[in-house]
């Protein structure tokens, strides 16, 4: 048999499948949850699981969707690659579930991008990640590098006269990719190259000793110097400690960090931190109305008022708040009427504002930079005027300066070409 | 005379298992490929294409136990670090995959992976190159291996590191392997590995008969595999190796180069799990550092004590099952399933020392309860008697 | 800019004197009475634009007497109640008491409601300012280590205000330390002027070998005509010996900072690895759960701060011989239900520890969550003791050297001259003649693994001052604690020492030039080969009896 | 095959072992000390020393096992034995038995001695080995000699100590060596067994060349016709057992020592 015939059998029987799906209205709309569990990601990804359930839970409340319950379909994909396509294709071809939510780590959501779009799946995916990526199947709501890196280095730089920069992170691709990024747009701005210092380290790295030592000599050439950090949840800890142990303050060399929030520091000392920074889309201490009601649902969900919410949380609250609305407008849980209802979408954010969907899949959002308070919270000592649309492609990469991402028609593309008026990579078939 | 036949006896009790392992993953394979392409999704007996690649999965799993086995349950070598063979086939298929996706990337480089890409590297590494031939690549999933085994084994057996240390140093082995898979600078995609494939050899991966021919492939290389292994271990080689396990000071006061046999296995259990690998990674579709972790490595050998080694059939069946408690588990109850891997460790090393294939050894025994003729059972007191 | 900011003061003094000030501080400059309840009312409703003129304006209106609410507000702790806007300090003690104070009298004020306090809020930029003014009024106000410390702030920001406290400081200061540091200062300052050649040299000369960053930064400009050049041939050439002299001394410092964090690692890698090498190297038994112990003695750590949160700078005290009980019976435990069936069987122990470790984590992730945990640093514990501008060694770190030679030394005081120790060494060498002697070998074994397992929990609490206290504690330290056993030499504990302190110190020589990540794998490679040519490590057991 | 080029000891001046100032050390202890022996072709040779005389070591030394510090171990007039591993010794046809018998459990008796046929030895000849008809008759005339033949099928692990003993004594045989070293080769045997054995060593003699090590000294007394006597690892006498027993130095530290 021919591979033709094979893909045209497989789209056929999951069209008769949603049909049928549709044709019983009171049968549950199912939400996966591709969160791991267990493993060395549960430490972040199990909030979202959470956050994921509690937004089932409210919804149902208020009566679902389409009148239609939710139903929540959570598996656990073990911290173990592989295992997130697996789970994938499981929740798509086995529990038939009409959307996901889901995957922290760049590789989970690379692992499970090949089988979403050939299965033809929805994720909602929650994490701030390095861009350069827009697919049919996803929705990005974290942020895009210009959200969180770009404006954070313009504050650095405008705010504080930044004239040294090290750019610290964790060898992996977010990390490479938004120094990368960073770089150029530093060089951009004039910044030379013997004031740029790029560091990177492995994962869960303990011994900071010479590389804090490093990074203070680089500091004390007579310019002003900051970190910007993209360094990895369990290597932080140690981080910040050996920059307090060897008297770096946040005077003499802040540290402006993307992946460091409310849940990391809530493990940490936050002391020998304060007045290092975050850049995020959004901080707990945010003083709004939706916020506090927000936390105050986090908290009598989770049954802790000692938990904490993050940006990821807020990501997954917009993430799901838009494909509830992007479900009633479309009429159907069908996933190309979704995705074409989602874009233009809008969603009160929790920073007292509006999130919109653009027709890339990224989210425009306000950008926040807090300080970090000895307890843990940030204090927002900087704002964005406005909302910044995120960016699937960078500007300042070689490789994607050219390439833009529009799912609206006539294009409808996720990798569009400006110059060459072409799209290489996934199309749609419509 | 007698002895000609307790020879023969062996080889046809060995050749029984042969036919009912291959029978057994012939029929399997045959009925589940069938029953997902003519039986309709409705059909209570439909085998989905999930199905499918979770068994392809398995099977590479047990291939790789298998390759465990061999040097663990028949010459005592304990390796920590198998992961990194298995890792370093399955990166050579994935570099392949990766040159298969041409221009069909995310920004239509033709030359380059994406990832390559957006770390601005301007042409492809030396050892790229070749890996767009699908032939060249395949020789890789060998070589690359298997020089590595031949390199590590003949030094380490040559300095007769043995036991406990050799455990260590493999397992420093496949971390620093792992440690270094994952710098950026390696050029093979770092943390992500690799991923996004899009056909093998002409082939749609996504498409089902893809996957179906993969899944067969795996099943008959599987089976090849395990024939292959059980005629060495029943030829006079397989007893050299049984008696460098047993007692390697004396093997070598026969006049046996232990070392030399040593290597050869060595290099022979690293092939199949490079070649378990190479099977691996276009079923699950991604590649990455992750699998040179020591903890993967640690759970293979799991996967053979669970089904009894020195048997082959054991690890097949170890690797199989404890990989399919592990699917079902994780779902049903991710945070139990943690505890209840770690009681299965503790329980088989202390109750069950042979694994499931010496329970079913014991029970067969009980029944014929005469002459054990090629048996490997150390039972003591039973001869005495 | 000062002037126009005492013009504006001027200006805003008539119309703050019409206001009722809340209270009336003890200020010294009776001119400035009025003004200043003003601009600290202002303090509770500025802006972060505001904040730094108005600090510089509290600083010029207040004088000196300012110090304890710049500092209050440096620190974090200056509030103020909502309804009369009266400024307090409100201090956080370990415990979570909480204690609110005058601001300028210190005195305790009771009776308030601390819940209802609004925090003075501060910024990076705010708290630069701050360092500043306060390190103005320090140098006169201060203890002799505080005006030394105040004079070195103010190298790197020698403007016109700064200049002027330098030199009304210099002329009646009468400690050393302090006069040198103003007189550096002074020179550098002397550099920048256009000052005649002979007092350049003399200011060249106050230079010469000085470690401090600014002065080297200063020098640098000059040679490197970076924004600056020197004309005078003379001062040039007095320039480049007095840059070569600090360059040598700071090439020296350096290679102290990189052998000391050499050390440091290698103090981290012996505690990890010495129960580890009791464990394995005594018992030769592989201890796959070795991580885990560090882990529950870590865990311990957080336990014990937890219970006694007013005295966390004597909780380590507490947690150290908690956490060996804790791992050691656990160690004991282990042994007694599982290890002690599989005697003789390396391999298979290891398989079964593995599965005890994988049992631990996830027991710990249950009752703990799977969330890092907060385990505090004691004031004893932190900081840095500075030797030089160039050279400063944290005190955790030391300490935590110091405490792993101390471990060591008493392990090898418990094995050579306790009877445990020699029934031990007993056991090791011919377990059934020892057997045959009387000596309880089942006993000795489970002493011996809870021993090691006791050690590794000591090593936990050490390890909770450096790094992450979660579930994945052990994880991280477990191959390298194999790595230290095996290169040593097993059952040798003079191998894991030397064996850590090397591995340690080769790690952070090479991780300049290579990076952290390639520094780790070429010492693991290292070790593979190692073990090639000398299968039985640095320290081999010898002779018929280690075959 | 590769074994067949193996050529045999040059024996032209009757010398089958020489032993030239041997030293051994471990951790200061010298096990051997400047020892000098020298083995003649076809005879049969019985060491005795008390524990520690260092019997063993000197059988280590010879077989490959135990690195010297110096000193010389030839075999016959021209192989050098020092520049050897155990496998290429075993291979030049030098066999040993442990003090501690050492079978290989898992393996049926037969197995065992299949093993140790004289016969090729590498990786790919073994992967490929089929008994032949003339190698089968070995074994079955080994598995008589050593009175197994009954237990040929069943593992070697569950003989009786004496049993493997002479299993052991079996693969020596089968594997047909030019030089035996046979290390406590009674122990753990009833009276009739260390008679058996006693009958086979003496009738080994002759066409191989046999060096025994035992405690039994009955047992010696029975077999042998040269004894050397090793004592702190130096030959300290060397003759017939009368002749042995009689030397006032050896009366001494250790017949003397002898209760």
């Amino acid at each position: 048999m021919r591979n033709t015939s094979f893909f045209s059998r497989t789209l056929l029987t999951a069209a008769a499948c949603l049909f049928s799906l549709g044709a019983q209205a009171q049968e549950p709309i199912k939400v996966g949850v591709l969160h791991s569990l267990s493993g060395t990601m549960a430490i972040s990804e199990t909030t979202l699981k959470d956050t994921v359930l509690m937004m089932v839970e409210q919804q149902n409340a208020k009566g679902g969707v389409l009148g239609r319950p939710l139903e929540a379909v959570v598996v656990d994909p073990a911290s173990d690659w592989p295992l997130f396509a697996e789970r994938t294709r499981q929740l798509l071809s086995q529990d038939n579930v009409d959307v996901i939510f889901g995957a922290w780590t760049s590789v989970s959501r690379k692992a499970m991008l090949p089988v979403l779009e050939e299965l033809n799946g929805l994720l909602f995916y929650p994490v701030q990640y390095e861009g350069e990526e827009s697919s049919k199947n996803i929705f990005y709501t974290g942020a895009a590098p210009n959200q969180q890196a770009i404006p954070a280095v313009d504050y650095l730089m405008n705010d504080l006269g930044i004239e040294r920069w090290v750019l610290a992170g964790t060898d992996y691709v977010y990390p490479r990719t938004t120094n990368r990024i960073l770089e150029a747009y530093l060089k951009a701005q004039g910044v030379a190259d013997e004031d740029i210092m790029i560091n990177y380290t492995p994962f869960s790295h303990s011994d900071w000793q010479s590389i804090v030592s490093d990074i203070s000599r680089f500091g004390s050439a007579g310019k002003a110097t900051a970190v910007v950090s993209t360094i990895n949840g369990d290597a932080n800890v140690p981080f910040y400690r050996e920059l307090g142990n060897q008297g770096i303050s946040s005077l003499d060399i802040p540290v402006i960090a993307f992946s460091v929030g409310e849940e990391e520091l809530s493990g940490i000392d936050a002391r020998p931190l304060v007045g290092h920074m975050a850049a995020w889309n959004y901080f707990q201490s945010v003083d709004t109305d939706a916020n506090a009601e927000f936390i105050a649902q986090w908290h009598d969900f989770i049954g802790s008022t000692g938990r904490v919410t993050n940006d990821p949380m807020e990501a997954t609250y917009i993430g799901f708040n838009m494909w509830v609305k992007a479900v009633e407008k479309a009429g159907t849980t069908d996933v190309d009427a979704v995705e074409q209802a989602m874009i233009g979408i809008e969603t009160p954010n929790l920073s007292g504002g509006m999130a919109v969907m653009n027709k890339n899949h990224h989210l425009s959002k306000p950008v926040l930079i807090g300080e970090i308070q000895s307890d843990g919270q940030f204090q927002v000592v900087w704002e964005t005027d406005g909302l910044v649309p995120g960016d699937a492609w960078s500007d300042y990469l070689e490789g994607s300066k050219d390439l833009i991402s529009d799912w609206t028609p006539p294009i409808r593309c996720g990798n569009y070409n400006t110059v060459t008026e072409t799209c290489s990579g996934q199309t749609t078939d419509f | 005379m007698s002895q000609l036949a307790s020879i023969w006896g062996e080889l046809r009790r060995g050749s029984n298992t042969i036919t009912l392992f291959v029978v057994v993953l012939f029929a399997a394979t045959v009925l589940a490929s069938l029953s997902n392409l003519l039986l309709p999704e409705s059909s209570a007996l439909h085998v989905s294409t999930y199905t499918i690649t979770l068994l392809g999965k398995y099977l590479c799993y047990a291939m790789l136990a298998l390759a465990v086995d061999v040097i663990w349950g028949y010459c005592g070598i304990l390796s920590l670090g198998h992961g990194a063979f298995f890792a370093l086939g399955g990166y050579a298929m994935g570099m392949y995959l990766m040159r298969q996706i041409g221009d069909r990337g995310v920004y239509g480089n033709p030359d380059l992976p994406d990832f390559m890409v957006f770390l601005n590297w301007d042409s492809l590494p030396w050892y790229w190159f070749g890996m767009d031939q699908f032939w060249f690549a395949m020789l890789m999933v060998g070589l690359v291996p298997g020089l590595l085994a031949l390199v590590f084994g003949w030094l380490a057996f040559r300095s007769r590191v043995t036991g406990v240390y050799l455990s260590i140093i493999t397992q420093a082995l496949t971390y620093a392997l792992m440690l270094a898979f994952f710098r950026n600078e390696m050029g093979f995609g770092g943390n992500n590995g690799l991923t996004d494939f899009k056909e093998i050899a002409g082939f749609d991966l996504s498409a089902d008969n893809t996957r179906i021919g993969l899944f067969v492939i795996t099943a008959m290389v599987l089976g090849v595999v395990f024939v292959t292994s059980q005629l060495i271990m029943r030829s006079r080689l397989g007893r050299v190796l049984v008696s460098i396990r047993d007692s390697e000071a004396r093997a070598r006061f026969l006049g046996y180069r232990t070392d030399h046999f040593k290597v050869w296995l060595f290099v022979y259990s690293a092939l199949i799990a490079a070649l378990a690998g190479a099977l691996y990674v276009p079923q699950v579709g991604i590649i990455n550092p992750g699998e040179f972790s020591p903890v993967n490595s640690i759970e293979i050998v799991v996967w053979v004590a669970v089904g009894g080694r020195g048997t082959l059939y054991g690890a097949v069946v170890g690797a199989i099952l404890v990989s399919y408690a592990k699917t079902r588990f994780t779902s049903l109850v991710p945070e139990s399933w943690i505890f209840m891997l770690g009681a299965l460790f503790v329980f088989v090393t202390i109750f069950l020392p042979k694994g499931l294939a010496g329970l079913l050894k014991r029970r067969l025994q009980r029944d014929d309860n005469g002459d054990s003729n090629g048996s490997t059972e150390t039972t003591t007191g039973e001869a005495r008697a | 800019m000062r002037t126009l900011l005492l013009l504006i003061c001027c200006f805003v003094l008539p119309m703050a004197a019409a206001q009722q000030a809340p209270e009336s501080p003890q200020a010294s400059s009776s001119t400035n009475d009025t003004a200043l309840p003003s601009l600290l009312l202002e303090l509770t409703e500025a802006n972060f634009r505001r904040m730094p003129s108005l600090v510089t304006e509290i600083e010029e209106v207040g004088g000196r007497t300012v110090l304890p609410l710049l500092t209050a507000l440096q620190d974090g702790e200056l509030y103020y109640q909502p309804g009369n806007r009266e400024l307090v300090v409100r201090q956080e003690s370990g415990g979570g008491r909480i204690t609110v104070s005058d601001v300028f009298t210190g005195d305790v004020m009771d009776g308030i409601d601390t819940e209802s306090l609004e925090r003075v809020p501060i910024n990076n930029r705010l708290r630069a300012v701050l360092q500043a003014t306060i390190a103005r009024i320090l140098l006169f106000q201060g203890t002799d280590a505080e005006r030394e410390q105040a004079a070195r702030t103010m190298l790197s920001d020698l403007d016109e205000d700064n200049l002027a406290v330098l030199n009304e400081a210099i002329a009646n200061e009468q400690v050393a330390s302090v006069a040198d540091m103003i007189n550096v200062a002074l020179a550098m300052n002397v550099l920048v002027t256009d000052a005649p050649q002979p007092e350049r040299l003399a200011a060249v000369a106050t230079l010469h070998g000085n470690l401090q960053g600014p002065v080297r930064n200063l020098l640098r400009s000059f040679l490197d005509d970076l924004g600056r050049n020197e004309q005078d041939p003379e001062v040039r050439a007095a320039m480049v010996s007095a840059m070569a002299s600090i360059e040598r001394k700071v090439r020296f410092y350096q290679l102290m900072e990189q052998a000391f964090y050499g050390l440091s690692l290698g103090s981290v890698l012996l505690l990890a690895a010495i129960g580890l090498a009791v464990t394995f190297g005594v018992m030769g038994v592989i201890n796959m759960a070795h991580g885990e112990m560090l882990m529950l003695g870590a865990y311990t750590t957080y336990v014990v701060q937890l219970l006694m949160p007013e005295f966390i700078n004597y909780s380590l005290w507490v947690a150290i011989p908690a956490a060996f009980m804790v791992s050691g019976l656990v160690g004991m435990f282990i042994q007694r239900f599982v290890i002690r069936y599989l005697n003789g069987r390396p391999l298979e122990t290891l398989l079964a520890t593995f599965g005890i470790s994988l049992i631990l984590q996830q027991a710990v992730r249950t009752i703990f969550s799977p969330l890092n945990r907060r385990v505090v640093s004691p004031d004893w514990m932190s900081g840095a003791w500075d030797i030089n501008p160039v050279l400063s060694l944290t005190n955790n770190r030391l300490f935590i050297l110091l405490f792993s030679i101390i471990v060591f030394v008493i392990l090898l005081w418990i094995l050579k001259k306790t009877s445990l120790g020699l029934q031990v060494r007993a056991v090791s060498q011919n377990r059934d003649m020892a057997k045959a002697m009387g000596i309880r070998t089942d006993w000795v074994d489970a002493m011996t693994f809870g021993l090691g397992s006791g050690i590794a929990g000591i090593a936990g609490v050490a390890l909770s001052q450096l790094t992450n206290v979660g579930p994945n504690l052990g994880q991280d330290y477990i191959i390298d604690s194999f790595m230290v056993v095996v290169f040593g030499g097993v059952g040798n504990l003079w191998g894991t020492l030397v064996g850590a302190f090397s591995l340690g110190l080769a790690n952070k020589f090479m991780e300049p030039m290579t990076g952290a990540v390639l520094a780790k794998i070429i010492t693991l490679v290292f070790i593979i080969l190692f073990i090639q040519v000398r299968p039985k490590g640095l320290f081999p057991q010898k002779g018929r009896a280690a075959e | 095959m590769k074994l067949n080029k193996v050529a045999a000891p040059d024996v032209s001046h009757k010398v089958i072992l020489y032993i030239e100032a041997l030293s051994v050390s471990f951790d200061g202890f010298k096990a051997l000390n400047d020892l000098s022996l020298y083995i003649n072709d076809g005879e049969l040779r019985c060491l005795i020393g008390a524990n520690g005389a260092g019997k063993t070591t000197l059988m280590d030394v010879i077989t490959g096992k135990t690195r010297c510090d110096s000193g010389q171990v030839y075999f016959g007039q021209t192989v050098d034995l020092l520049k050897h591993d155990e496998a290429a010794i075993a291979r030049l046809g030098i066999g040993r038995k442990f003090q501690k018998p050492t079978v290989f459990e898992a393996l049926s008796v037969a197995e065992n001695l299949e093993l140790s046929l004289k016969t090729g030895k590498g990786v790919w000849f073994t992967l490929m080995a089929r008994l032949d008809s003339e190698q089968r008759d070995r074994i079955d005339a080994v598995l008589a000699t050593i009175g197994l033949s009954a237990l040929r099928g069943r593992p070697a692990g569950v003989l009786s100590h004496g049993q493997k003993q002479w299993l052991e004594i079996g693969m020596l045989l089968v594997s047909d060596p030019r030089l035996m070293l046979i290390d406590e080769p009674v122990a753990g045997m009833t009276a009739q067994e260390t008679e058996k054995t006693a009958e086979l060593l003496t009738s080994l003699a002759g066409e191989r060349t046999v060096v025994v090590v035992e405690h039994d000294m009955e047992f010696v007394r029975s077999i042998a016709r040269t004894v050397t006597v090793l004592h702190q690892g130096s030959v300290l006498a060397e003759g017939t057992m009368d002749q042995v027993q009689n030397n006032p130095a050896v009366v001494e530290v250790y017949l003397g020592e002898e209760p």
